[in-house]
């Protein structure tokens, strides 16, 4: 079970000895050596996830009372996964595109550091170790948002860094106080609050554990703290955008999750205000997401802005605490991180190829590259949310949960607003899609001429895009894995 | 014993300015010879700790000029001996550009022997006196430049620490008074029945002697002359108002809260309610002080304010853990700011540049040194597995335990001040690593990374953050002890 | 009150004077009249002093035909300590006077305001 | 009756004599004259005060042969004893200090004038001191007032001769209050003598007539004597009178004559009224008052002064504001305090002032602050001099001051309702202190490039030097080993009541 440590190590020290060594005369040595890296980190992981079963590995103390321990339950396989095939897709795919960009070196070095710190945030087996590493994460991603160096970027960076590191400090302030009130920090199912505490100091813990989704909410874009994420994610380099947005958010999702479910029990916040207040919050930022989105001309902030949305879908699912909706927020978790992926590698082909980045000036863009037009296609049904794309089934799941979940009021406004914002998914993804393929009349398909971008970077697309589909067509193994996970902690 | 490693320094000191030395290698080699040698003997004496008290002169009555040793003596000396040759080190190197260094060398070192006369003093009479004295040897250090707004400075500084004192002083008449000792006892020495009525009029003189005491800890009405000191030659700026000095403030108000008035008496009092939110205020005021200050030193300065209110904060939580956490807090806080310091020192002693706009891509022509000044900045922050993240988790976890809702809020702003320091910190960082892409490098030609004199202080310092970041357990544990009055 | 006041009024006249010499020498800026203020406080003083010292229907004590009862005479000590009071005002008013002149010739007025305001002028 | 019990009636007519035939005398041999007086005084007060340490009690000296209640008496306690011999020491130092100045500022024929004039104010101090008849107090008091005026004015220039007069106007308001003041008594008691006055003061304030001419006879004489000693609102002529005469004069005037009127003061309270009278009179408070004030308003206008001997005057009535403050605390403790404060502050302020020559003569003879920049490196033992002697008013432990601000506090706190006012404007007193001390300490040790003004060393100035070095010693003294001084004031004031 050492495999964790070495997965979570080994890309780190990669990456920092990329960023260490001398800048590479040619760039091809740099990027097998990245490839290698990603690759064995991959075996790495996927090692961890097989051969560690629910083993502890506890590496040192920090201080007495405060281990960092790491450990693999249902959770972490799902995102570890998850991060690891988007982070390949990525990889992959930036090595045609950073092409042009300068300091590919310090890219592909804090790359391979976010991978390793991702992991490991995957892996964390208790609240201390996952504070470390998100913290950690918050500061070895800001580099690639900053990449570029232009201005803007630096100022995006600045801001996605002090936005959440102020997460950072809310979750914080409430594991001081688990610390105290709680039996032990390690995650164990159904919450670690100590009865007593839980019955003494009811209305601090709950304030705490608003905290706390306030602060982990950060990081998953949730209003009211969304406002970086919009900014942040379209500067950066294309494939790190994609990471970002698919992956990155994920970990504040992953934040919540440990802290509702396994930190404080859903026994102790189920009919809470707290309850309640999230899920306001997670429907506000689900509308106002899409709403944004549409309203928004640049592709890249358009796909941000829709992030922000669909990372609350997951929210709202964890937040109702349904068993439905707990699955589909899970099974949302892995299309929307494969989707997303692939609609900004798609976003990121284009740029790269034409260089244009508003969404009117892609007409006819399906004209001259078809497989990434039709790609770009299914992966914004999937996010819509239709058949027979894994979004329809998450979505269903969601709603469904909702309805069940016997929640007066909620149990029908949630669906509906899930279901306006899924037109208005509709309503900001498609046009792109209709403008490139139907360029309508007045388009002169003379000047048009086959420019389908590189291997290199369609295989990726392709793959996420095979992978949200098949998550709609078989979802039967996933959904039972799932609904397994879903009855442990529930 | 511990009367030698008082004047050890002091009379080295004092050589300094009386033997003419042929070199500069000489004084310095004697110099560094001296502090080192004091240092081990420091380390001696408090490992084997002489249990009586030694008494070198009787003031009136029951007053005497005593040294003892205990815990919190263990702490600071400790501190203070290890800090000190590195520091010295370090000033010779960057002392090379400045005028009359001999002036300078004399009280710096005599500053070493002051100190830990405070450290070791048994009585609050000695604290006091070696108190005032460390005002007077420090003033000639902050004019050193003799540059008009040096001069200032020093005045201000004089007359900031002199006034403070003086009300600091009416405390330590209320103590011989009312206590039934001076000498520092662990839980306090006041005799309630001499109090009687009078209870209200002593909270309020401990809020006095607080904030005199607090005026060297640079609680927030009296914080000033910090940032002003500034003016002093790097080493000083570091040594001294990022630790010695500031400091003793604060060891001083640790031995009147903890040791003279007792956390009995104080607990659950408005007065400790008053002083609570003095420092909460001044956490927050420093903090937010520090990100709009352009100048890097003053930057540095506000946010020795603020991390100075941290320990101050941990003192009034009152509790044992709370004085756990203000110990870790003086410690470790003085390894990161000494770091951060010396960086700045070095920059300038390097680069002449003093603001922060003007290190735009420095990161890659002085890797070590901005290495290193990151790795403070992460441990100012709290990044856990850094020296930063324990003490600021040992004192949140004190104000939790209090379960007072004001300490609450104290955590409440230490957090903010975490995430201010963020700012003002890794904005520095940033600026030196990712200088934007139209910024040519070719404006930094020729500046470079200082040498080993220079350097060796900035890796030691950074290794000691990582090791107390990583295995404080024992210190922790030391801390525990003291607090608990078994040293 | 009143009939106290008048009763002994000698008293009351060495208290007015009194008050009258202290404001002169007080309130007056020439010097002269300081001096003369001051010669009248002293004086009003003894006056004070004899007042207290005479009680009426007795003698002086010295002796003329044989010792009387201890009733008959007066206490001499007063008057002693007027003799000395004079002498010592004397010396005193003298050194004023002194004093008094060699203002005057510096700066040719008695009036010790203006002299101070011309030593602000002359800046010594 | 032991042989010693004639000493201070001789010392008192040693110096009066002494006086007498200076002033026959050519300046040199005047000035051996004197200091032999002051040596055999000196001399006779120590062998008196140990005398009275160890007989422990004091002793009554009968001037002349009538017993009381009629004839004039000495009485000697270690308290008075201790005080002449003080204050001959600081006396002597002060000259000493002070020669080269004197030589420089006093014409060659006027010089044994000054000696004689340091006679009678030396007698008049001891008869002070030992007097134990009030009336004899008076015109000892008018003799020390004619002394001073012309310590004051033996250096011829304006602002003396104006300052003279200004010190004379008011201190003759102040003696004929006192005399006035002291009729009054003589006639509501029929004595003269302090213990006889005393057991009558006793007895009709016990029977609980003539209380409001008692009243208005403590506060003529209270009054009179603060002043004589320029409590605060009554100072207007010190700075002048301090500030330009010649600096022994200075140096005596501010650390000795005002000091006895005050030392008369505490022995009226003490020996004449009986402490608990004094003490329930309300005068006491209003002393308090003043003093308080006296501390603020001193320190205000010595800071915004731009002549450092002008501002080292103001600073003077700072402390004797502290005295006052002391004395009415209306404790033993308050009392000690003040005692003590009345050594140190003498000691200190006259230091202060030697000092202050030799820094002001090495920066061509100006007193400006912009002037006297780097001074202390142009006259190294100055400069060291009077930084300790700004320490000492700071109340930086090692000095005397601290001990005194000590003992000050400790009465305070241990007096119920005037602790919070007078800890407080000790404090503030403290911080302006420090401001307007270390300011001149800074601006000393300020170096200049190149300093126009010459620079003396050691050697050329082997006699002030040393006259420094005492000083020091003294202030050290008795801030590091004051715990007997202060027994031997606790004993002497119980002696006295």
């Amino acid at each position: 079970m050492y495999y964790i440590a070495l997965s979570v190590l080994f890309p780190i020290l990669t990456g920092v000895y990329l960023l260490v060594r001398k800048e590479i005369k040619n760039r091809k040595s740099l990027l097998i050596q990245t490839g290698i890296f990603l690759v064995i980190t991959t075996v790495l992981g996927v090692l961890a996830l097989c051969l560690s079963g629910g083993g502890i590995l506890t590496p040192f103390n920090l201080t007495d009372r405060l281990p960092i321990l790491f450990k693999v339950d249902e959770i972490s396989i799902l995102f570890a996964v998850m991060t690891m095939v988007i982070f390949l897709c990525a990889g992959f795919f930036s090595f045609i595109y950073m092409e042009h960009e300068e300091k590919e070196k310090r890219y592909y070095g804090f790359y391979l550091i976010v991978f390793g710190i991702l992991l490991a945030l995957c892996f964390a087996g208790n609240l201390i170790t996952f504070y470390l590493f998100f913290e950690l994460l918050t500061l070895s991603s800001m580099p690639l948002v900053l990449h570029t160096g232009s201005r803007e970027a630096i100022m995006a960076g600045l801001k996605y860094l002090f936005y959440s590191l102020s997460g950072a400090y809310m979750a914080l302030f409430g594991v001081y106080f688990i610390e105290r009130y709680g039996n032990t920090l390690t995650f164990s199912t159904g919450g670690v609050i100590s009865s007593q505490a839980a019955a003494d100091n009811t209305g601090i813990l709950l304030w705490i554990a608003f905290l706390m989704l306030i602060g982990f909410g950060v990081k998953a874009g949730m209003f009211p703290m969304h406002a970086w994420l919009p900014a942040a994610h379209p500067v950066a380099p294309a494939p790190a955008s994609a990471v970002l947005s698919a992956v990155i958010v994920k970990a504040g999702v992953l934040g919540m999750v440990r802290a509702v479910y396994y930190i404080f029990g859903v026994s102790f916040l189920r009919g809470t205000w707290v309850q309640t207040a999230w899920m306001v919050l997670t429907l506000i930022t689900v509308f106002m997401g899409s709403m944004l989105a549409y309203r928004e001309p640049v592709l890249k902030k358009r796909l941000a802005y829709s992030t922000v949305s669909q990372v609350s879908y997951i929210l709202f699912g964890f937040s109702v605490m349904d068993a439905g909706s707990v699955t589909g927020g899970l099974l949302h978790v892995l299309c929307h991180g494969a989707i997303k992926a692939g609609l900004f590698l798609c976003a990121g082909a284009l740029i790269y190829k034409t260089g244009k980045t508003r969404v009117e000036e892609f007409r006819g863009a399906g004209k001259e590259m078809p497989v990434l037009m039709w790609c770009y296609t299914i992966l914004s049904l999937g996010l819509i949310g239709i058949p027979p794309t894994g979004g329809f089934i998450s979505k269903w799941y969601l709603a469904e949960g909702a309805l069940s979940s016997g929640l007066s009021g909620f149990s029908w406004i949630g669906p509906t607003v899930l279901l306006v914002s899924a037109l208005l998914t509709a309503g900001y993804l498609l046009p792109l899609a209709i403008n490139g393929f139907l360029p309508g009349a007045d388009y002169d398909y003379g000047s048009l001429k086959k420019k389908e971008p590189p291997l290199l970077m369609v295989i990726p697309i392709l793959v996420l895009t095979l992978l949200s589909v098949v998550m709609g067509l078989f979802p039967e193994p996933l959904i039972h894995y799932l609904s397994l996970i879903v009855e442990k902690i529930l | 014993m511990i009367l030698l490693v008082i004047f050890i320094p002091i009379i080295a000191g004092m050589l300094v300015s009386l033997i003419p030395f042929q070199k500069r290698s000489h004084m310095e080699i004697f110099l560094e010879s001296a502090v080192v040698l004091n240092s081990f003997l420091v380390g001696y004496l408090l490992l084997h700790r002489p249990d009586h008290i030694i008494t070198l002169a009787n003031f009136t009555g029951n007053l005497s000029i005593g040294f003892k040793v205990d815990g919190m003596s263990i702490v600071f000396a400790g501190l203070i001996s290890v800090l000190w040759p590195f520091a010295t080190l370090y000033a010779f190197e960057y002392m090379t550009k400045e005028k009359h260094e001999r002036i300078f060398f004399t009280f710096y070192t005599m500053t070493y022997g002051v100190t830990l006369g405070i450290s070791l003093a048994a009585n609050l009479l000695t604290m006091y006196f070696f108190y005032e004295l460390l005002t007077l040897v420090t003033v000639p250090l902050v004019m050193h430049t003799l540059t008009r707004e040096a001069i200032l400075a020093s005045r201000k500084y004089l007359y900031y620490s002199l006034g403070g004192a003086a009300f600091a002083f009416i405390g330590l008449i209320f103590i011989i008074i009312y206590g039934s000792t001076t000498d520092f006892v662990l839980g306090g020495v006041l005799d309630l029945e001499r109090i009687g009525e009078r209870t209200n009029v002593l909270l309020l003189i401990y809020v006095i002697a607080f904030m005199g005491f607090g005026v060297k800890a640079a609680v927030c009405p009296f914080n000033s002359w910090l940032p002003d000191a500034g003016v002093a030659p790097t080493p000083v700026t570091a040594l001294l108002h990022a630790v010695a000095v500031v400091k003793s403030g604060a060891f001083a108000i640790i031995r009147l809260t903890y040791y003279s008035f007792g956390t009995e008496f104080l607990r659950g009092t408005w007065a400790q309610t008053v002083v609570m939110l003095v420092t909460m205020f001044t956490i927050v005021y420093g903090c937010s002080r520090a990100v709009k200050e352009t100048h890097l030193k003053r930057r540095l300065a506000y946010s020795t304010i603020s991390n100075l209110s941290y320990v101050l904060f941990g003192v009034t939580i009152m509790t044992p853990l709370g004085m756990v956490g203000a110990l870790t807090h003086l410690t470790f806080h003085a390894v990161m700011k000494i770091s951060s310091f010396f960086c700045a020192g070095a920059i300038m002693h390097q680069t002449d540049r003093h603001y922060v706009h003007e290190l735009d891509g420095m990161g890659y022509k002085m890797p070590c040194v901005f290495g290193v000044f990151t790795v403070s900045a992460l441990a100012l922050m709290g990044v856990p597995g850094l020296a930063g993240f324990v003490s600021k988790w040992n004192l949140a976890a004190a104000a939790v335990e209090s379960g007072s809702r004001i300490a609450y809020g104290g955590i409440g702003c230490l957090l903010i001040s975490a995430l201010l320091t963020a700012i003002y910190m890794l904005s520095i960082v940033v600026r030196a690593f990712f200088p934007g892409k139209d910024f040519n490098m070719a404006a930094l030609e020729g500046i470079n990374d200082p040498d080993w004199k220079m350097l060796i202080p900035l890796f030691v310092f950074t290794i000691l953050i990582l090791v107390m970041g990583l295995y404080s357990a024992p210190a922790v544990k030391f801390f525990n002890d003291v607090a608990a009055g078994i040293y | 009150m009143g009939a106290n006041l008048f009763a002994n009024y000698g008293e009351a006249v060495a208290m007015i004077l009194f008050g009258i010499g202290f404001g002169n020498l007080l309130l007056q800026s020439n010097l002269i009249k300081k001096i003369i203020g001051l010669n009248i406080m002293d004086t009003a003083i003894y006056l004070f002093l004899a007042e207290k010292g005479y009680i009426s229907g007795r003698v002086a004590p010295i002796i003329v035909d044989g010792v009387q009862s201890m009733e008959a005479y007066i206490n001499p000590i007063p008057s002693g300590l007027v003799l000395t009071g004079i002498v010592v005002s004397v010396s005193v008013s003298a050194l004023m006077l002194s004093i008094t002149v060699r203002l005057y010739r510096r700066y040719q007025t008695l009036d010790l305001d203006e002299i101070s305001t011309r030593l602000k002028r002359e800046g010594l | 009756m032991d042989f010693v019990q004639n000493f201070p009636a001789v010392s008192i007519l040693l110096c009066l004599f002494g006086g007498i035939i200076s002033s026959g005398l050519r300046g040199k041999t005047a000035r051996y004259v004197n200091r032999g007086l002051l040596l055999v005084v000196t001399f006779l007060s120590l062998c008196t005060l140990c005398y009275t340490l160890e007989s422990g009690e004091a002793f009554v000296y009968v001037m002349g042969k009538f017993p009381a209640p009629w004839g004039n008496e000495i009485r000697a306690g270690m308290l008075e004893a201790f005080m002449a011999f003080f204050f001959c020491i600081i006396m002597l130092l002060s000259l000493e200090g002070g020669k080269k100045k004197l030589v420089e500022e006093v014409e060659e024929e006027k010089v044994f004038l000054y000696y004689v004039l340091i006679d009678l104010l030396l007698a008049s101090l001891l008869a002070l001191v030992y007097t134990n008849d009030l009336f004899t107090a008076y015109v000892f008091v008018e003799i020390n007032t004619i002394a001073a005026c012309g310590l004051i004015m033996i250096r011829q220039n304006g602002r003396t001769i104006e300052a003279a007069a200004r010190y004379m106007i008011m201190s003759l308001l102040g003696s004929g209050l006192l005399l006035l003041g002291i009729c009054m008594l003589y006639d509501l008691t029929g004595h003269l003598l302090m213990s006889n006055i005393k057991d009558q003061a006793a007895m009709l304030y016990a029977s609980g007539q003539y209380r409001i001419p008692l009243l208005v006879t403590i506060a003529l004489m209270s009054v009179g004597l603060a002043i004589k000693s320029a409590l605060f609102p009554f100072h207007a002529w010190l700075p002048d009178a301090y500030g330009y005469s010649t600096v022994s004069s200075a140096a005596i005037l501010s650390s000795l004559v005002s000091k006895g009127y005050i030392f008369l003061l505490i022995k009226i309270i003490y020996r004449v009224i009986g402490f608990e009278v004094f003490y329930d009179s309300r005068i006491i408070d209003v002393l308090f008052a003043f003093g308080l004030m006296g501390m603020i308003f001193g320190s205000v206008s010595a800071i915004r002064e731009n002549d450092v001997r002008r501002m080292i005057a103001f600073s003077s009535v700072a402390q004797i504001g502290y005295i006052y403050m002391g004395i009415g605390m209306g404790t033993q403790a308050g009392m000690a305090a003040s005692v003590f404060h009345i050594l140190s502050h003498a000691a200190t302020k006259s230091l202060l002032f030697i000092a202050a020559i030799g820094l002001t003569d090495v920066s061509g003879g100006s007193r400006k602050f912009i002037d006297l920049t780097g001074g202390a490196y142009r006259n190294k033992w100055a400069g060291v001099a009077f930084t300790v002697g700004s320490l000492s008013m700071v109340g930086v432990p090692l000095f005397s001051g601290f001990i005194s601000k000590l003992l000050f506090a400790q009465a305070a706190v241990q007096n119920g309702t005037k602790m919070l006012p007078a800890l407080i404007v000790l404090g503030i007193s403290t911080v302006l202190n420090a401001i307007y001390f270390m300011k001149t300490v800074i601006r000393i040790y300020t170096p200049v490039e190149d300093s126009a003004y010459e620079s003396v060393t050691f050697k050329n100035m082997k006699l002030y030097g040393l006259t420094l070095i005492c000083f020091i010693v003294l202030n050290v003294f008795l801030g590091v080993s004051s715990q007997p001084i202060v027994d031997l004031i606790e004993r002497g004031l119980t002696v006295f009541s």
